[in-house]
């Protein structure tokens, strides 16, 4: 039997705040295999690889580097040793390019060898992506940000290659650089450690597979003996819904419509969007990275200033920022949930009441503490956000359990237009399902009770994802999305996966405007 | 000179004793409270006046049997002298006005302090002015670098000047007026600007020694002709009069006042003379090269 | 439950984590109490000395009230000392020919209009806030020389002087108060501990447990100086809206995360401004107190103040990125320097001295709370964090 | 493409967002000119006056560099004027006795402690910058005063005067300097062009481009103050570290995101207090470089000077959040100041209206470029994605 290439015996964290993320967890990396560690939102899979990396250091336990005992102090001496790792929540730092952020830890005497440069496009040659190596990090989209972290652990030439859900915020085309990356460089010898909540991804990349559930592991084998159903039900301990799989049919003709779109444009790439949604509908706005989807709804949601055209809820205009919008009872749910979605120092009550804490304050003005708390317990109940209880902070939660904060801001405000911005990133299968049927159980109409009762037979739901099948799986009909306009309209039981992709790369009918 | 064996607390509100001209006051009070036997508590107001404000009801509290201000502001120290003169503490100002100059003369000295102990800076203004006429006949043109705007000896350091320069034959066509802020390198400068623009400047006249030696070297530096007179008798101005970089200043005896005031506010304390508003003050001699020993400096 | 909850909050907010700057503060009055006693000198903690404390720290303190305020929203203002000496350079010159009313009218809003220059300016041109009021403190110093001419400002006139005087001048005494606030605060302190604010609460039962201490010393009276009570009142009321009120809650979410708190449907804008406005106001209204209180203003009047106050600020921990902060606190810190300098006054000690004792005692201070609240980062065990148990295959059923 | 790599490179680092502080200073020279000849002054852009100028700046101009390599690393300091003043204090005290090496070695390593108890402070104990260095301006200031007793300091022996002297007054001719610098930094500038470094490139270019048109003005030979020079080298020095060495990489990467240093492998307590230490030394250097300019040191001397170096640093455009700014613009924000006082002092403006107009003309600067730098950062969506093909699932069977 070989020597492992790392393993983990015993190991145990347990948070400053008491949180015991890790007991008694194990892990075995072979050479040039690759591992998947997967298990639902808060299980550990963060953790393990934070100590992995050298970012935390374990409570208790071993760790062994080819069979040698390691304690490995700073992230340094795990790069040194041959580790490199992407964390879940991209560090970069914005105000360096791109080239700089890859090579940020290469030693050496120049800040940009020339030598650099070429290694970069070699690096990009066997990665099979483009990207500017000039452009500073701070201008990316969250998507291309997530591929520079990628190049910057590829770039190492490490033995191991750690990666924290590194597709979760990833487009189609993208992820399939990143499975040809793992493939090709596990080939050469490089071993993966893997983590994703796509468990096909994990069922088609891994050689074998590691399940945490609470901070122990439950499961350990070859990834041959699982296959998806098997997986879903060890990680979270159920059978999962059919409904995922469901596909909505349209609304009824006769529905209001709630929501109305006209000549939406904006600087920021936002052309001539309009469109109706009636209510009970859930709109998938699909499209590739860049393609516009978040600037549509940043327009519509009246959050960028430069953006023209009219946007009417119930046949009301509604003026242009978001206070307005948050008053005509629309939802923004952001796609970067650190920077856009959460106030790092609020705890997680004061987060799901900010934007209706109006309406839960005695005369308005005087915040009721314990009716928000009740509204955070059950945000927390409703949603299975893992967290000590509501007076944790978002920065003691895991990147799946931060989104569901998010996701609970919204739910019990009385709004009526939701609009979703990739809301099942990072969540682990039991929560999608969940929140999936949350989003079509609100666009019935049924509300999650509280406010949201206005009763008039549903509300309207805008969903941008990633995942057309997530889109497909949802939503009720599907705009596709692509250079900031609306190329094609689909009703979803009409169309597949493999329609939405040609439309959205510009082919098919619908696609007028190919831009070579 | 004090017969009675009562020990005297005497506060000194001091404007600031990072400044090295009232830190030269506070030493000279302090050496002949020494020889007294007067016990001295001395705060410092760091330049504020707000913070003077604070430490005249600090001093209230403890009691003392008299108290020295050297006023931050001739404006504010009016309310403090009330104050100081409301608990019956006997108070000599020192160094500055009390009151507003612009509404008040400075020998006509605030009711209710014993004294004022000063020197005249007006009159020192017109000593400057005689040492320009003697170092620059008849009068030319004439640059000033001001101390910081706001302080009264912006204007009383000026006001006399023309007219004894005048008195003396010299009528000089200001060209140009610049603060250099009481400091050397503001005050370089300043001058070194204010020639280029006016090459033939023949004096610049700068309020305080600290500035007039930032000037002489912005003068020497352009290769220019013109003098230098400064006022204040610091060392920096003596030694720079001794080497002729500046013609002339005026002697200051920053030690020699606060001795005076002291023994002025003790004379009072002890009954042997009792005065009320009354304005003292000493000699601020005109100082050349010619005339060096008249001038120890003491700050 | 209440009950253990109530203790554990006391608990909570008495840790020098949260309470460190109160600590500090009484650390270096225990310090003063014990060097003047060993010293001879007059007793530190005397009715007179501690009324003068207080009153010698009210104008900066209520001046940190606001800049705090500022600081919560994410925003820096450098321009409050000048601001607050236009503000006395006006109502100095206009209360003679106008009276009192109109000239301090015409004060206050010229603090208003600085205020909302600066907050115009750095929110929507977007200029970085210390650049902007660096520019406005220097503007603002400006117009304060051409004001007075570069000479000092006096209200001579003895009209205008006792009107100014009434405003500042004197005491205000209640019999018994000492206890009566005491009591009452200690009650409120209470109360608010039942309603899960554990800061805001502790903060009110220590106040009332020292002032009820402090009764006996101080007499069966409570008297004050004005400044001391519109500190107490300004100070009150601030942190009352920020601690519970929706314009609170807001505050500090547009401080901690402006684009969340954008996207939530909060006018970022308005708050920004809003608290700039504020400050102005205050410094305006500051400036009003120090005319009354000099009866004079100089054009380098109050210059240098603003460090003064933004360091009593953060001494009281709050933060300069924003979203973090207390007034409370803030108004501790002033009492910090103020005490230190009351300290050195009241010993008698050599101005050579101060410097480098003020410096390190600012140093020490705000490392005693940091490093007690890393501390407590450290240890802090959540009671209610027992195995987590995934309860929400359940929840939606 | 390189051809047209370069022309966008130089449309780019020429963009107002970019180079705005250096337009702002040509707009201000331009207006001191016209104005000057308006008045029939002597002209304003004389070589005298411009030689004047640059020896002005040079020394807060060094200090701001220094600064922007603390701000860069994510830190802030205030201290850097009273440790000048201390190593000032500390060269004219020993220089007599101990002869100039010794003092200077002494007065620099007075000046590299300092920093290090900052960083050192502000790092392992974790207290906020500002506070810290607000507490070690106190206290240095407060050694400042124990060593000059409330007295000035003089180096009165005259071989200690001639040997200080010697450091820095007088000028450096070089022969034609002027246009053969000109054309060596317009050849770096095209090289450094061609190695894809916009900003860098373009300032060299451009920096050369003027020289070579002032060169005529300046006549043939280039003769600045020494003081002038030192600040060319440390300035050059510098810059070229930061811009061109990993040291510079890892600096900007610390201040960004410093848990993206630290993960990537960056000791990022080891950068950030360096940055402390080499402003400590920087600041000790020009301290003696004012100790030899005045010859004299009071305990007051460089008193406020730290807001004028936190404001050159910030108008060229630093962040005070870390990660950005570049020390040559600091320099030229530097300049600005300095151009201003000595435009006023040409003109003979009248000291009382100098504050107004130079408050003014800082935030007018400032809003040049920062509403021109938000114009170039509308972001735009991808405006032709080539084809992203191929569905998930084909991608994984
Ligand atoms: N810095 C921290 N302080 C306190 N608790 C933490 C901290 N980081 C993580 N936790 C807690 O540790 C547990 C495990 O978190 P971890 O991030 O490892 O989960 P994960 O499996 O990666 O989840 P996800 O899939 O959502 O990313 C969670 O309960 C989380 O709240
Ligand atoms: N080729 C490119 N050049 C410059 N910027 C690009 C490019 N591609 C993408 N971007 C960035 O992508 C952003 C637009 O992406 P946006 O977030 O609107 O896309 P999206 O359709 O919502 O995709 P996502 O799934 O990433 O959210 C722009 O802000 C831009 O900065
Ligand atoms: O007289 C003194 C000195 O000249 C000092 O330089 C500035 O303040 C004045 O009051
Ligand atoms: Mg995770
Ligand atoms: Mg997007």
């Amino acid at each position: 039997m070989v020597t492992p290439l790392l393993s983990l015996t015993g190991i145990g964290k347990e948070f400053p705040n008491g949180t015991v993320a890790l007991s008694d967890a194990r892990l075995t990396v072979q050479p040039g295999s690759v591992h998947g560690l997967v298990g639902a939102n808060g299980a550990g899979k963060s953790t393990m690889i934070k100590v992995i990396a050298g970012a935390h250091a374990p409570t208790s336990g071993v760790m062994r580097w080819k069979g040698e005992q390691v304690v490995w102090r700073t992230p340094g001496a795990a790069n040194r040793a041959g580790v490199a790792t992407i964390m879940q929540h991209v560090p970069l730092a914005p105000t360096l390019t791109v080239l700089e952020n890859v090579f940020l830890g290469t030693p050496g005497p120049w800040r940009l060898p020339r030598a650099r440069r070429a290694e970069f496009a070699r690096l990009l040659e066997r990665v099979g992506y483009a990207i500017d190596p000039d452009a500073e990090v701070a201008g990316l989209a969250i998507g291309e940000r997530q591929m520079v972290a990628i190049l910057q652990a590829l770039a190492t030439g490490a033995e191991l290659v750690v990666m924290d859900e590194p597709t979760a915020s990833l487009a189609e085309g993208e992820r399939q650089v990143v499975f040809d990356v793992v493939r090709r460089l596990s080939a050469q010898g490089t071993a993966f450690l893997y983590v994703s909540h796509f468990l096909d991804e994990v069922l088609s990349l891994t050689d074998r597979v590691t399940v945490l559930r609470d901070g122990t592991v439950v499961e350990e084998g070859a990834t041959g003996d699982y296959d998806e159903d098997r997986l879903v039900q060890v990680i979270v301990g159920r059978d999962l819904l059919e409904a995922e799989r469901r596909r909505a049919g349209p609304v009824p003709e006769d529905a209001p419509v709630l929501l109305s779109v006209r000549g939406l444009r904006s600087p920021s790439g936002v052309r001539d969007v309009a469109f109706e949604a009636r209510a009970g509908e859930v709109i998938g706005l699909a499209g590739l990275l860049g393609s516009g989807r978040s600037e549509i709804l940043h327009a519509v949601y009246g959050a960028d200033p430069r953006a023209t055209g009219e946007v009417l809820v119930e046949g009301r205009p509604v003026r242009r920022n978001p206070r307005a919008a948050v008053a005509a009872g629309m939802a923004l749910v952001p796609e970067d949930r650190g920077s856009q979605g959460l106030v790092g120092t609020f705890p997680i009550w004061k987060n799901i009441s900010l934007p209706d804490v109006a309406s839960l304050s005695s005369g308005r003005s005087l915040p009721r503490e314990p009716a928000e708390h009740e509204r955070a317990e059950r945000a927390i109940a409703d949603l299975g956000i893992v967290c000590p209880g509501p007076d944790a902070l978002p920065t003691e939660l895991s990147g799946g359990n931060a989104q569901k904060v998010v996701f609970g801001k919204w739910l019990y405000g009385g709004a009526r237009v939701f609009m979703l911005d990739e809301p099942t990133a990072g969540v682990d299968v039991g929560a999608k399902a969940d929140i999936l049927e949350l989003v079509r159980r609100f666009a019935a109409g049924g509300g999650s009770g509280g406010g949201s009762g206005s009763g008039s037979g549903g509300n309207v739901v805008l969903v941008v994802s990633s995942e057309f099948e997530e889109i497909l799986a949802v939503a009720t009909r599907v705009l596709v999305v692509r250079e900031g306009r609306i190329v094609a309209e689909r009703a979803a039981h009409e169309t597949s996966e493999e329609e939405l992709l040609m439309l959205a790369n510009g082919f098919g009918e619908g696609g007028a405007n190919h831009a070579a | 000179a004090g017969d009675g064996n009562k020990q005297y607390t005497i506060g000194v509100s001091n404007l600031g004793l990072s400044f090295p001209f009232p830190a030269a006051i506070g030493k000279g009070i302090k050496e002949e409270a020494d020889k007294l036997g007067i016990k001295i508590v001395e705060l410092d107001a760091q330049g504020k006046a707000d913070k003077q404000s604070n430490d005249v009801q600090d001093l209230i509290a403890q009691q003392p049997d008299g108290v020295l201000i050297l006023p931050v502001d001739s404006g504010v120290a009016q309310g403090l002298a009330d104050r100081l003169k409301a608990s019956n503490i006997p108070t000599v100002a020192v160094a500055s006005q009390v009151g507003d100059p612009k509404q008040r003369q400075l020998k006509d000295v605030y009711p209710g302090l014993v004294a004022l102990v000063t020197q005249d800076e007006y009159a020192a203004g017109g000593k400057a002015g005689e040492i320009a006429a003697s170092v620059v006949p008849g009068g030319g043109k004439m640059a000033i670098v001001e101390g910081q705007a706001g302080f009264a000896e912006v204007v009383q350091r000026y006001q006399e000047f023309p007219k004894s320069a005048a008195a003396k034959g010299a009528t000089y066509e200001v060209v140009a007026r610049q603060p250099g802020d009481w400091v050397q390198d503001k005050a370089q400068s300043a001058c070194q600007n204010m020639l280029s623009s006016n090459p033939d400047t023949q004096l610049f006249y700068a309020q305080s020694d600290d500035m007039a030696a930032g000037c002489a070297k912005a003068v020497a530096a352009a290769g220019s002709k013109a003098k230098v007179v400064g006022i204040g008798g610091s060392k920096l101005g003596i030694d720079a009069v001794k080497s002729g970089a500046i013609a002339g200043t005026v002697c200051y005896k920053p030690e020699d006042l606060g001795k005076l005031a002291l023994t002025t506010l003790h004379q009072h304390l002890t009954g042997q003379k009792k005065q009320d508003a009354a304005f003292v003050t000493y000699d601020t001699p005109a100082i050349t090269k010619d005339n060096l020993a008249d001038c120890t400096p003491q700050w | 439950m209440p009950r253990k909850d109530l203790r554990s909050r006391l608990a909570a907010a008495l840790r020098p984590g949260n309470a460190g700057v109160v600590y500090a503060l009484l650390l270096i009055v225990a310090v003063l109490t014990l060097l003047t006693a060993q010293l001879g000198r007059p007793p530190y903690l005397s009715a007179t000395n501690v009324i003068n404390i207080l009153d010698q720290s009210s104008l900066i303190a209520i001046l940190a009230v606001f800049t705090t305020v500022v600081l919560i929203s994410g925003n820096f203002d450098l321009s409050v000392a000048s601001v607050a000496a236009f503000s006395a350079a006006t109502v100095l010159s206009l209360v003679a020919p106008l009276g009192l009313p109109v000239a301090m009218a015409i004060a206050l809003g010229a603090g208003l209009v600085c205020g909302a220059v600066n907050g115009l300016i750095v929110q929507l041109v977007g200029i970085n806030a210390f650049i902007v009021t660096l520019g406005t403190m220097t503007a603002v110093r400006g117009l304060v020389l051409i004001l007075t001419d570069g000479r000092t400002i006096t209200a001579s006139d003895p009209d205008a002087q006792s009107s100014l005087i009434a405003l500042q001048a004197g005491y205000w005494t209640v019999p018994h108060i000492l206890a009566i606030l005491g009591a009452a605060a200690a009650a409120a302190g209470v109360f608010v501990l039942l309603r899960r604010s554990r800061p805001a609460g502790i903060a009110l039962l220590a106040a009332g447990a020292v002032a009820i201490v402090l009764s006996p010393v101080l007499g069966f009276e409570l008297r004050l100086s004005k400044p001391t009570y519109y500190l107490i009142v300004i100070a009150g009321i601030t942190w009352a809206v920020l601690r519970y009120t929706v314009i609170g809650r807001r505050l500090y979410a547009v401080g901690a995360n402006a684009e969340a708190a954008r996207l939530s449907g909060i006018n970022v804008n308005r708050y920004r401004i809003g608290a700039f406005v504020l400050n102005g106001l205050g410094s305006g209204f500051v400036g009003i107190l120090f005319a009354a209180k000099l009866l004079a203003i100089n054009p380098t009047g109050l210059q240098g103040t603003e460090l003064t106050v933004l360091a009593a600020a953060i001494l009281g921990g709050t933060s300069l990125f924003g979203g973090l902060g207390s007034v409370l606190k803030s108004v501790v810190g002033a009492l910090i320097l103020f005490t230190l300098d009351n300290g050195f006054n009241v010993l008698n000690l050599g101005a050579n001295y101060q410097g480098v004792i003020v410096g390190t005692v600012v140093v020490v201070a705000a490392a005693i709370y940091t490093v007690a609240g890393r501390q407590r980062q450290v240890k802090r065990v959540r009671e209610s964090s027992k195995p987590q148990v995934q309860v929400r295959q359940e929840a939606l059923r």
